[in-house]
């Protein structure tokens, strides 16, 4: 077992001559949430893009508890461990907010059934359903949204739209959850309720973090360690304070 | 020999083909949609001059304009009534919407036209230029002379003009133009009137080599075109030119084997083919979907 | 029992008690030698349209992709059931023949319905509505140049007729298995995977989805009740025409998909039966050039519903008026949606609506055309 | 919830069961749906529509003006006819629907469809009721396959191998060959043709298919030929003919069979005008709608006076008349040999059984398309074919 959950190698993408980003090492220890925080354009998202194989690395690699996962696809990836969520909310809006958590649950060997035992009704279907939907309900309850389960996605309010987000991507059961802007688009009390949230999940599913943030209040509130993007390139790394006060931190954010 | 005489006939319907690609592909390149009713609008100008030249009996001339003025109104129509109110909603709706268009157009023309075929000879320009052993009907030319002085114009109003740019602006990102403050439904509106138009022109440069005219001649021509659009790349003015010349090429040269009866199969196969190992096309660009 | 009874949901079961209750109805009566052969005739068509719409369903409604070439499934099955059957079946009314000609038909139909969701994997959108109507119209194409002895050519394939007292009771009964097998398996976590993949393709990926099994299992059930319904059609009729089955035919299965509603197995059965019931007695009552009539309303139903259910700016008057609402109001059914059932809100109560991936934002603009080996099509 | 699905499914099981009793009640297996007629019933079933429409039409009124002569003349001892038609569009799918409706209006004979693919469909139902009937137009050779099927024009396959023997006699050394590969009738004829052409011809074949309307390449592929057979319709002919203007040459022979019939007849919204081609234009047909005497001339006046110059005047009509008289005089030999043999309630099948002992057994028959018209027991026609000159070359 590695002694990191997630650690990148010299990650690096380029799109046609342009390099997107560079030589990004990360390195995350267990249990621990750690930012990735930079003006806009830095390159954020596409870590989180070659991290998920929507995008293939076109330098270095990455390792999930020292699982090489560079070359996968995206389902393949998140069966072995890495769950997201998008800095644009994307649930299956048609779909009521239990089956959204449910097809997180979709790929857990302990609910599994094949296609030919549902089509015919065999026991196993019944049992996996009935688990898979006590274990959305879990879920829900968790995340306070028992009450709306059987809404569909698209008529909840935005801040559980981004709960329900977290709840899917945790039911497929990861070592790693990477979150785009969880708390882009929230109010200061709603993103109090966030960080409770976060940390909440790190500490009752042992879950190791990778966030995404704007919000200087959040990342100073929960961050263990942040790494700061810059045009695709690494700007600093290490502790927040430490990270905060760096000048060049500040002069990227600031301008001169 | 045998081969040459083939390419050139297939420039005669390759020739038919870019025109009708061209106007596809403007649509599809700046209203991202695939218009399945512009080959049903080459049908409209097609009556439009059986009405104009054959009952009313008014001269070529006219009845040229009248045929691309009606289409061009259809086009506005059209757009106004059946797209204009699903901009914004899945293409899958838009695209359902264009199949309605295209069988409303059919059904109205077997309704006030009849379904047996009519014939409008009147433009039709018989003879041909003879270079040694090989001929050249005169359609033929004048056919790719207009399509390519039409790409010309196209792509030269599409890069010099204000309304131009803004086309290419909403063919990069409709939101991001509309908020720079490019009047999207006006320039969509403006494509589908050129796109119409060029279906009219179409329809003429039909009846210069077939005079007959039945309810569903746009429909066949229409798909093909769309390959021909698709093999050049979709989007891409001069690649329909390519695409629609190359097309007709492949299909004179089917005719003239065993395996004429193929044809479409053939054609359609290279559809596919195409679509799934370079759906850029010949000369289109590539986009990513941005995630 | 009785908890048994009290635990099942008996709005699930409806269809098939209405479906059951139709068959068993015209059965009877036509046991008794009571039904003209056009009903007949007209039974077996509904059963054919049904089989047809709501596997279409499973393309268009669950997947959420365009399929404008089912009628060329349908031709798979039509040739290569009739063939079957007029290969072991010399006259006699087999039922053991018919069972097996549906088995191969719709077999060989699901093998073309795999190869199309091919292209599935890749494109999306208008380009593989474009594909699936190029295979259709290839499959014809080839049907329609084989010899004489193969498949008839030309003329057409004579296949056997089978008894038609009994053949739309054995319609019926393939109906209520392509319910079973489409519901069943939209019911499960198979067909959440489908439509999750519907509703936001990325999202189904990231969560782990399985897309491509998922998209080649959604096509070939698609195409094998395609495939059993063109096996049907070849047994009702004496003659297999590939011209029957063009681009039109697809477009009219279509129209019954969009009719019914997107994803509403319940609204493709009536609007099926529906379509069919007005094709038949308009093909009566239509002459002359006045039988196209027929096409222009089905443009006009398609337009109007299509711009009805999917204009963004008619959205608050959909919100308001519409049939479900109506029903509620009629029915009295519980408003509040925490009260229901668990899974009561199940997936027909989904709007006639598809979303598209939208076009998003990325954290970084690339002007430069960009070649990215695993995304293609879209653009 | 439940109890209303309980409630509903109750209902429905009462339904059922009251249907079921009511019909179960009524029904009395009863099979001659010509039990309450009151006149004999002919039925047609033709394009109407759509590309074909030009035949189905010709065909409707032909045998309709065929049935009022015969009303006007008495019918067999009083007993009288009707023509009932149906718009099958020529799709073979929407022949079963209207087979079923007329059959069960009273149908006791019948013109078969005037389309050969429609007609296969038609023939296999008919065969299943036994009911006769006899078709003026349908030519492929499996038409006629049951007993019950008879054609009044000649089969593709006798169209293909006696063009082909004409042409065998013309002395050729190539000939072009123009057809339709999707096609029944062209491609049946094609076939034909080919397997009874002299070997020793060389063939330039073209074909098309579906809606083309640009023959371009297969025009230029032809160009060299001075004789092309043309195994098609009017319509793709005519547009075919308009386009090879120039390309090829003047002196050719377009060769037709019955297909090219109507392809001189100006329409009044049709500019197409078979003088302004210069070839020689021929066909092989059993009819000459120019004819000067004989019946075809009557019937020719007849129809004029009746439907106009400009309705659609061509041999499937002049056959379609011809087969309603068949059929009648041959009821009516049956009649005056038994007059309880005929009768207007009598069941397609009786009908049936009568006409095909009269037609197999040397009912000879004299109209419009040919005289001592007989037929064999196959249900192929036997009568003489004309070669028909519409046109000579410039």
């Amino acid at each position: 077992m590695s002694e990191y959950v997630l650690e990148t190698v010299g990650l690096g993408i380029s799109f046609g001559g342009l390099k997107a980003v560079q030589d990004c090492n990360i390195k995350i220890k267990e249990n621990e949430i750690y930012g990735l925080i930079g003006p806009n354009g830095a390159g954020k998202t596409t870590v989180f893009n070659m991290l998920t194989g929507v995008y293939q690395p076109t330098y270095g690699t990455f390792y999930l508890c020292g699982e090489e996962l560079k070359g996968h696809s995206q389902e393949v990836i998140n069966r072995c461990g890495i769950a997201r969520t998008f800095q644009n909310i994307r649930l299956f809006n048609n779909m009521t907010v239990i089956r959204n958590v449910m097809v997180g649950l979709h790929n857990d060997p302990k609910y599994s059934c094949n296609f030919f035992e549902s089509i015919l009704r065999l026991p196993k279907h019944f049992k996996a359903e009935r688990e898979m939907r006590a274990r959305a309900k879990e879920l829900l309850d968790i995340f306070g949204l028992l009450e709306d389960r059987n809404q569909l996605a698209y008529n909840l309010p935005y801040g559980k739209q981004r709960k329900l987000e977290i709840a899917r991507a945790l039911a497929t059961g990861p070592k790693l959850l990477l979150l785009d802007e969880p708390a882009a688009g929230m109010n200061p009390h709603e993103t109090e309720e966030l960080m409770q949230t976060i940390k909440f999940v790190r500490d009752k599913f042992d879950m190791t973090i990778l966030l995404i943030e704007h919000d200087m209040s959040l990342v100073s509130g929960i961050c263990d360690r942040l790494t700061v993007l810059n045009f695709g390139q690494t700007l600093a790394e290490g502790g927040v304070e430490e990270v905060l006060n760096d000048p060049a931190v500040v002069k990227a954010y600031l301008g001169d | 020999m045998e081969f040459i005489s083939a390419i050139i006939s297939g420039l005669s319907m390759g020739g038919t083909y870019a025109m009708i690609a061209l106007g596809y592909t403007m649509v599809y390149g700046i209203a991202k949609m695939l218009n399945f009713a512009h080959g049903d609008v080459i049908m409209v100008g097609a009556y439009m001059l059986f009405v104009a030249i054959v009952s009313a009996k008014l001269p070529v001339w006219v009845g040229i304009m009248i045929a691309i003025l009606v289409c061009t109104i259809f086009g506005i129509v059209i757009e106004r009534l059946a797209y204009k109110p699903l901009r914004g909603a899945s293409p899958l709706a838009v695209l359902i919407t264009a199949i309605g268009v295209s069988f409303l157009l059919q059904a109205l023309a077997q309704i006030v036209f009849g379904s047996e075929q009519k014939n409008v000879s009147a433009l039709m320009i018989n003879g041909s230029l003879k270079l040694g052993e090989v001929s050249i009907d005169y359609s033929t030319l004048v056919t790719l002379a207009v399509a390519a002085v039409i790409m010309v114009a196209l792509t030269l109003f599409v890069k010099l003009t204000k309304v131009g740019r803004a086309m290419l602006a909403v063919s990069e990102d409709r939101d991001a133009a509309r908020l720079m403050g490019v009047d999207v439904n006006f320039v969509i509106m403006i494509t589908f009137i050129i796109g119409s138009a060029l279906a009219g022109v179409a329809g003429v440069f039909k009846l210069m080599k077939s005079p007959a005219v039945t309810p569903t001649l746009g429909a066949m021509p229409g798909i093909k075109a769309f390959t021909a659009a698709v093999i050049g790349g979709i989007g891409s003015i001069p690649g329909a030119m390519v695409g629609g010349v190359l097309l007709g090429i492949v299909e004179a040269i089917c005719l003239k084997t065993p395996i004429a009866a193929y044809t479409d199969a053939i054609e359609f196969a290279i559809l596919i083919i195409i679509l799934l190992v370079k759906p850029s096309g010949l000369l289109g660009k590539k986009r990513r979907e941005k995630v | 029992m009785k908890d048994f009874l009290k635990n099942v949901k008996w709005k699930h079961y409806i269809n098939y008690i209405a479906v059951a209750a139709f068959a068993l109805i015209f059965g009877i009566i036509g046991l008794a030698g009571g039904l003209k052969g056009s009903t007949e005739y007209m039974l077996e068509k509904f059963a054919i349209a049904i089989i047809l719409a709501v596997s279409l369903n499973v393309v268009v409604g669950f997947l959420g992709e365009l399929s404008l070439g089912h009628a060329g499934f349908m031709c798979v099955g039509a040739y290569i059931g009739g063939k079957v059957a007029s290969l072991l079946d010399k006259g006699a009314d087999n039922i053991g023949v018919l069972l097996l000609a549906v088995m191969i038909g719709g077999s060989v139909a699901a093998v073309f319905g795999f190869i199309i969701g091919l292209p599935a994997l890749r494109l999306r959108g208008d380009y593989l509505a474009i594909v699936t109507l190029a295979f259709g119209e290839i499959v014809r194409t080839i049907f329609m140049n084989t010899s004489s002895e193969s498949f008839g050519g030309t003329l057409g394939l004579r296949t056997p007729r089978y008894d038609s007292s009994y053949l739309f009771i054995f319609g019926f009964i393939l109906v209520l298995i392509c319910l079973a097998v489409t519901q069943n398996m939209m019911r499960s976590k198979h067909g959440r995977a489908i439509t999750a993949i519907r509703d936001n393709e990325i999202a189904a990926r990231a969560t782990g989805v399985n897309v491509t099994k998922y998209k080649l299992i959604a096509f070939t059930v698609s195409a094998f009740f395609a495939g059993v319904a063109g096996v049907l059609y070849s047994h009702s009729n004496y003659t297999v025409q590939s011209s029957v089955f063009d681009y039109n035919y697809s477009i009219e299965i279509l129209v019954m998909v969009v009719l019914g509603g997107m994803g509403s197995i319940n609204g493709s059965i009536i609007a099926a039966t529906l379509i069919t019931f007005l094709n038949l007695q308009l093909s009566t009552v239509l002459t002359g050039d006045l039988a196209v009539l027929k096409n222009l309303i089905y443009a006009v139903i398609l337009v109007l519903i299509v711009i009805y259910n999917n204009a963004p700016a008619l959205k608050h008057f959909r919100e308001r008026y519409n049939l479900r609402a109506l029903l509620d109001k009629i029915i009295k059914r519980k408003k509040d949606p925490s009260d229901q059932k668990d899974d009561e809100g199940a997936w027909d109560r989904v709007p006639t609506k598809i979303e598209m991936n939208e076009l998003l934002s990325t954290d970084i603009i690339v002007t430069e055309s960009v070649q990215d080996p695993d995304k293609g099509g879209k653009s | 919830m439940k109890n209303t699905v309980k409630k509903l499914v109750a209902a429905m099981l009462v339904v059922v069961l009251a249907v079921t009793a009511m019909f179960a009640l009524t029904s009395c297996g009863e099979t001659n749906y010509a039990k309450d007629n009151t006149e004999f019933i002919i039925g047609l079933s033709g394009p109407l529509t759509g590309g074909a429409s030009v035949y189905g039409i010709a065909v409707k009124n032909s045998a309709e003006m065929a049935v009022e002569e015969i009303n006007a003349m008495g019918g067999i001892n009083g007993m009288k006819f009707k023509l009932v038609s149906y718009d099958d569009q020529h799709d073979s799918t929407l022949v079963n629907t209207g087979y079923a409706s007329m059959f069960e209006g009273g149908m006791q004979v019948s013109l078969g469809c005037v389309t050969s693919a429609p007609c296969l469909e038609f023939a296999a139902l008919s065969a299943e009721d036994n009911l006769f009937f006899l078709t003026p137009s349908a030519s492929a050779d499996s038409v006629p396959a049951e007993d019950n099927a008879y054609q009044m024009c000649f089969a593709d396959g006798n169209q293909g191998s006696v063009a082909a023997k004409y042409v065998n006699s013309l002395g050729k050394d190539t000939i072009g060959i123009f057809y339709k590969a999707d096609d029944p009738y062209s491609k049946g004829i094609y076939d034909q043709f080919k397997a009874s052409l002299n070997s020793s011809i060389t063939t330039v074949e073209a074909n098309f298919t579906g809606d083309a309307d640009n023959f371009s390449t297969q025009i230029d592929k032809l160009a060299g030929c001075d004789f092309i057979f043309m195994p098609i319709y009017y319509g793709p002919a005519q547009t075919f003919m308009t386009q090879a203007k120039g390309k090829i040459a003047d002196d050719a022979t377009y060769y037709g069979c019955d297909g090219f019939d109507g392809i001189d007849s100006p329409s009044e919204d049709s500019t197409f005008d078979i003088n302004e081609i210069p070839q020689a234009v021929q066909m092989l047909s059993h009819f000459n709608s120019k004819a000067t005497d004989g019946d075809a001339k009557e019937y020719i006046d007849k129809y004029v006076a009746k439907f106009g110059a400009s309705a659609p005047l061509n041999q499937f009509g002049a056959s379609a008349y011809d087969c309603v008289y068949a059929i009648y005089y041959a009821m009516k030999a049956a009649y005056e040999a038994d007059n309880n043999s005929i009768y207007v309630t009598m069941s397609p099948s009786a009908l049936c059984d009568i006409l095909k002992d009269s037609f197999n057994g040397g009912f000879t028959f004299n109209g419009a398309t040919g005289t001592n018209i007989k037929w064999e027991s196959t249900g192929f026609v036997n009568k003489q074919a004309i070669a028909y000159s519409i046109k000579a070359a410039d």
